[in-house]
This record gives C-alpha cells, structure tokens and sequence, in this order.
C-alpha cells in the first residue's frame, strides 16, 4: 500500500554525490541535496549550474551514473516509479498538448493518475486559472497561464514533492507574486517544493532556505 | 622486487592489446583451417557433377553462414540474458554488440559470396528465395540494431535499448521467413535453393565444409573474444573521460569539497 | 496515488491523440494528400494503365508504409513538443497502455488513409472492388494496420525526442514491416481479383498478418517501454 | 576453371573481409590498450 504523498513527512529528498551525464558533459558533479517535508527551497546558480539537471534527477528522469539516495522515501536507482507517481516536474516545457484547450489538458493527465472531473475542477481553481480559460486552446495562453496550468496539473496528479525549473522566468512582477502566492499556498496543503532560479533576490522572497548550485555541485548557504 | 619482476616477465610474454595466449591459440589454428579450406577448395577438390566449378565457392560460402547466423545467435541470447538476467551486466551487452558487428561483417560477405554462385548457377545475382530474403532483411536490421547501439546515453541505457531492438529482431526473422516462402511458393514450384543444393557430397568435400565450419567458429571465437575487450576498453576510456570531466567541472566552481 | 485501470490510460491516450488531430488537421491537411500525390507519381513512373492495375495492391501497402512513417514521426512530435512524453515518464504513468492508445490512434488514422488509397486507386488506376472480395478487403486492412501501427508505434517511441534519431525510423521500421508488404498486398490482390487470383487465395496471407499483428502487438507491450526512457 | 573470376573472387571477399575487420579490431585493440590500466582489463 502507497503511503499517500500528502502523508510525506521527514526528509523528503536525500540524494548523495550524484554524477548525472548530459551526452558526455557532466552536468552534474557530485552534487548533494537534502530536502525536508514542508520545505520551499530555492536552487540558486548561474546558468549551466546543473540546477534543471539536478531537479530531473530528483524527479525520477535524469538517471545518475554514479551517487544515489532516496525521494520521498524510495531509492533513486531501484525504485524510480514510485518516486516517478509522488513527483511532478514542470521544466522548461511545460508537457502540455498546444492543440487541446486547458479542460482537456487537465482531464488527460487528470486521466492518466485516476482523478475524477470535480478533482479537475478544483485542481484548476486552487491554481488560479481563470474560468473562462478552461475552453482555451494551450496554445494561445501566455507562458504565466501555461505555466499555471502545469502546476494545476500537479494538483491532480495530488504530487507530493514539486520540483519547478524557472518558475518565474517569463513572468512580469505581478505574475511572480501570484506565483510565490500559490506555491505558499501549495506547500501550506502539504507540499514540497524545491524551485531554481538565477534571480536569487528575488526569489529569496519564496523560499524558505536556499542551496546554491555551482559548476555541478551544491553547497548548502542560509536563505 | 623479486615479487614483482616474474609477473613482468609473464605480461610481456603474453600477445599484445586484446590478446591472450588462447586466443592466440585459437588465431593459428583458424588460420591453418581457413588456410586449408582454400586449398581444398581452390585446388585440391573435383568439380561438382552438376555444378562445376561453383560448387567451390560453397566452401566459403556455407561456413560464412554459419557464422553469421551464429553470430546472431549470440547476440539474441545476450540481449536476453541482459534484459532478464538480475544483474544486468554491461560485460553480456558488449559481447552482444561485438557478436551484431560480427554478424553483419559475414552477413555482407554471405550475401556477395551468394550472389556470385547465384550469377554462375542461376544465371541471376539474385533470387527472391525464402532464404535469401530473409537473410538480407536480417542484415538491414542489424544495420539499424548498431545504429542503436551508437545513440548517446549511458553505457547501461545503450545496453537496454539495444538489448530490446536485439530481441525485437529475433521476432521479426521467423515472419519475414514465413512470408517471403509463402509468397514465393504461389508463384514457383519449389525454392530453388533446395533442389540445386542437392549434391553429392563425397567423403573429402564434407570433411572440408566440416573444417570450414569449425574455422569460421574458432574465427568467430577469436572476432568476439578481441571484439568485446576492444568495447570493454572503449567503456573504460569513456569512464575515465567522465572522471576528467567531473573534476574538470568541479574546477569550474572552485569549490573543494574533499 | 490509486491503481489507474490501464484501459482508462490507454483510452485517454486514445481520445488525446483523435482531438489533436480534428483540431490540428496535420494528417487529413498534409499527409493524406501526400499520399495521394504517391499515388499520382506512381501512375507517372509506371506510365501504361494495365501495369497499373496489375501493381495497385503493392502501390496502394508502398503508399501506406511511406505515409506511415510521417504519421508516426507526426504523433510523435506531438508528444515531444511540449515534453509530454517526458512529463509522463516523470509522472510514472504506466508505458503500456500509452502505447496502447497511441497504437489505437495510429490504427484508426491508418485506415483512413487506406479508405482514401483504395478509392484513389479506383479512380486512377481503373481497379474495381468485387462483391466477394469485399470481406477479405476489410479484413486484411484491418490486420494488417494493427500489425503496421504495432511496429511504428514501437520504434516511433524510440525516435521521438532527441534529435538526430528521426532518420533512424525509416531504417528500423522497413524491414520488420516488409511481411506486412508481402502480405497484405498479396491478400489485396486477391480481394480485387488481380492477375486471375481467386479469393481463397487470400486467406492464408491473412493468418499471416493476424501473426504479425499479434506477435509485434505483444512485444511492443514489453519493449515500448524501455525504448522510451531516457 | 570455368567462371574463375567469379570463384576466385569469393574467396577474395571472404578472406579479404576476414582480414580486414580482424585487422582493424586488432589495431584498435592494441591502441586501446596502451591508454587503459593493465588491472582494469579482466583477461589479463
């Protein structure tokens, strides 16, 4: 029997000196993260850092060849399905069908992890999409909009841990706040989220601790 | 120092890069075999009652076969023992990748061999025969399982993937095969392998097919011994390659952690 | 997170795939008139009207596996624009019966595009359809297209994404379908009566092609996948 | 011999392949194994 993710108390992500190789580039050197139950922490680094590839590896895609560890509680190397169904990932790309309009978006991944439409619904209003955008195609949605859609997403598929790439890039200043607003709110129903960011001003504003990312490690700085 | 200096003097008896003293006992006597075959074939043995002379290129063509397919044999049989083995060991999937480039290697020679009996018995380079089709199409999909092989991706992902493709092939051959006899049995009598391959073989020609046979295995043997070292080295050389790289790239950040 | 039955997946996959296509058109706009236009270069290429008769069953299965391909590398692009393939993988969602649903969508395109041969066929190669051969017609066109959306559902997984791997399709995909090209033009030509071919003839290409499907169906269950991560 | 050209020429492409590619693996071998550790080589 799954623990539900919600349930997900303690140490959440416990990853140790993971090598995690991009072609032949080592995107990742050794890098070390550990993350708490209820945490909002910020990756912070300059580009090419390794933070997108660090996040893929707490989610389960980006397979290391060396180190490991556990996420939510299920070894990184051995049990990546069950890390896989507790995480949700919005990168750079948002996995959503241009082509089809929010409501049918959510309803497929709605579909695809077992909820029903009422839980679309409210997956929706908790992250603020506009109603009357339901019946929108994805494709004509600004990058803030999608990216709200993505993250309603996440609440369907009721992921515990919430790994997000960039989350603000793209976003105007009152884009960010209502941002920082719902992932608050997110992490207050029993999410974890780990963020990264380059604007690490800014972003301090959301997290709760920060960890910086250079050249393919980190190192834990206060926040 | 007297520890050290007989094993010296063993390593540096023994063959240079990927060789070892058996396989350089089984290099000399594949190559006294294959040296035999083509004297046999060439010189010493008669012409065929019904085939003439290109009966002679049997002797070269039927062990190429031989290889080929057992090549691919191997290659199936350690696609499936990766995938289903527990351990999931890298050292099967570079024999399986050695065994395809082998396979391919032969299945090319088999294919030229073939056709040139084929021009000399048949008057055609080609015949749409069961055997025949079936054989080139294996080869072309074979082509395509080390193009596999080469994508990028970490030594145990290309293991997998291939490991797949491997097997994937091996359910292919069999319906290719059905196919192509069903097809060509609505339109001809009987394949025409089949009938013109029944020769009279006597006593010395089946000995030398047999020592052909066992050449091409030894040969394969010795291919496939040298081959999947040469890989193992080449997934050394990239470990270390990585190894650079992490450092290199922990160098970037100026963070020394140890 | 609750056991989601596989046919709900699968069927979500099914239905995801149909609406991209009624609303994005690519298949009916693009790729079935090319495969028309094969049709019309055949005719070029081949010249006189009676070989064209007598060589529309293989024209018709050659038009469909090119025009597969395109499909296949086209349902594929879908899933990678965005990164929906990838965020299904990240959110562990069974591969089987993703496969499964895009096999099924694969399926019902490629009997459009069939419908669409056979009647170009009529028209431009002057073939006629007789009563009798009507079931063995239908029947072969529908094994057959499991068999042929069983392998390009498979290896189009493979290929998607990643950049560099779209050629290898053709290379992968042409040599396990070729039974499917024996087969299914020989039953066609005997459906249509072709060249004097009765329609028994045809039967046994059927069983064929019911292997065929059956067996790739099967193994692409397995290997969808694994071929699939990243 | 009659079509000796045809015979003589199977026999070069099989000996002639067989040359080669053990040839080339040989090379690449012994290359490969000047840059690669002796105790990193599990048939030594």
């Amino acid at each position: 029997m799954h623990p539900s993710p919600h349930d997900a108390t303690g140490t959440v992500i416990d990853l140790h000196d993971l090598v995690v190789v991009l072609g032949r580039y080592p995107a990742l050197a050794g890098a070390d993260l550990r993350v708490d139950a209820g945490e909002i922490v910020l990756l912070a680094g300059p580009n090419g850092a390794g933070k997108t590839t660090l996040l893929r590896a707490c989610a389960g895609l980006a397979r290391p060849v060396r180190g490991g560890g556990t996420v939510l509680g299920f070894d990184l190397n051995r049990e990546r399905d069950a890390i896989r169904s507790g995480v949700g990932l919005v990168g750079h790309r948002n996995g959503l069908y241009a082509d089809l309009t929010v409501e049918e978006n959510l309803q497929f991944w709605g579909a695809t992890a077992g909820a029903s439409r009422s839980d679309v619904a409210a997956a929706a209003t908790a992250m603020a999409v506009d109603g009357r955008l339901l019946t929108v195609p994805v494709g004509r949605l600004s990058a803030g909009q999608r990216r709200r859609v993505a993250l309603a997403v996440l609440v369907v598929r009721r992921a515990a841990l919430w790994l997000l790439d960039e989350p603000h890039a793209g976003l105007d200043a009152t884009g960010r706040d209502e941002l920082d607003q719902l992932l608050r709110r997110a992490a207050q129903a029993g999410a974890t989220v780990v963020f990264s960011s380059h604007e690490l001003d800014r972003a301090q504003l959301l997290a709760t601790r920060t960890v910086s990312v250079v050249a393919g490690r980190t190192e834990a700085t206060n926040g | 120092m007297t520890t050290i200096s007989p094993q010296r003097a063993e390593i540096s008896s023994l063959p240079r890069g990927t060789g070892t003293r058996a396989t350089r006992i089984i290099g000399i006597a594949t190559i006294v075999m294959i040296a035999w075959l083509a004297l046999f074939g060439l010189v010493l043995s008669p012409a065929d009652r019904d085939q003439g002379d290109s009966v002679r290129i049997m002797y070269v063509h039927v062990p190429s076969v031989w290889l080929a397919y057992l090549a691919f044999i191997v290659t199936a049989v350690c696609s499936a023992i990766h995938l289903f083995g527990k351990r999931h060991s890298l050292g099967v999937d570079r024999i399986a990748g050695a065994s395809a480039e082998i396979g391919v290697v032969f299945m090319a020679v088999t294919l030229a061999t073939g056709m040139l009996w084929g021009r000399i018995t048949w008057g055609v380079y080609w015949q749409w025969d069961a055997r025949l089709t079936t054989t080139a199409l294996l080869f072309v999909s074979y082509i395509g399982y080390l193009a596999v092989r080469g994508l990028d991706g970490t030594q145990q992902q290309r293991a997998r993937r291939s490991a797949v493709i491997g097997l994937l092939v091996v359910l292919e051959i069999p319906l290719v095969h059905w196919s192509v006899r069903l097809w060509r049995s609505l339109h001809q009598e009987a394949t025409v392998l089949g009938t013109d391959l029944d020769v009279s073989l006597d006593g010395l020609m089946l000995f030398s097919l047999f020592v052909g046979v066992i050449a091409f295995t030894l040969l394969f043997l010795w291919l496939v011994l040298h081959r999947s070292r040469t890989l193992t080295m080449i997934d050394l050389v990239g470990d270390r390659e990585l190894d650079r790289a992490v450092i290199a790239r922990r160098a970037e950040g100026g963070i020394d952690h140890a | 997170m609750a056991e989601v039955s596989r046919l709900a997946i699968a069927r979500a996959m099914f239905v995801k795939d149909v609406r991209v296509e009624i609303r994005s058109r690519v298949v009916a706009h693009q790729i079935l008139p090319f495969a028309a236009l094969v049709m019309v270069l055949f005719a070029f290429a081949l010249d006189a009207t009676n070989v064209l008769t007598r060589v529309a069953p293989g024209l018709i299965w050659l038009a469909v596996l090119f025009s597969m391909i395109i499909i296949v590398q086209r349902t594929f692009a879908v899933e990678a624009t965005d990164g929906a393939l990838e965020a299904l993988q990240a959110a562990g969602v069974d591969p089987v019966p993703v496969y499964w649903g895009k096999w099924a969508a694969l399926v019902t395109q490629l009997l459009v595009l069939e419908l669409l041969l056979i009647v170009t066929a009529i028209v431009l190669y002057g073939i006629e359809v007789r009563a009798g051969g009507i079931v063995l017609l239908v029947t072969t066109a529908i094994s057959a297209t499991c068999g042929l959306a069983a392998v390009g559902t498979i290896y189009g997984g493979l290929a998607a994404g990643v950049s560099g791997r779209e050629t290898l399709l053709p290379l992968l995909v042409l040599p396990v379908a070729s039974p499917v090209l024996i087969g299914a033009t020989r039953a066609v030509e005997a459906a249509l009566g072709t060249g004097g071919t009765a329609i028994a003839e045809g039967w046994p290409w059927l069983g064929l092609l019911s292997v065929f499907a059956v067996a790739f169906g099967v193994g692409g269950s397995f290997a969808f996948g694994p071929l699939i991560e990243d | 011999m009659r079509d000796a050209g045809f015979i003589f020429g199977s026999y070069l492409i099989t000996l002639g392949a067989i040359g080669a590619f053990a040839w080339r693996t040989i090379r690449v071998g012994r290359r490969l194994a000047d840059e690669v550790a002796e105790e990193d080589k599990p048939w030594r």
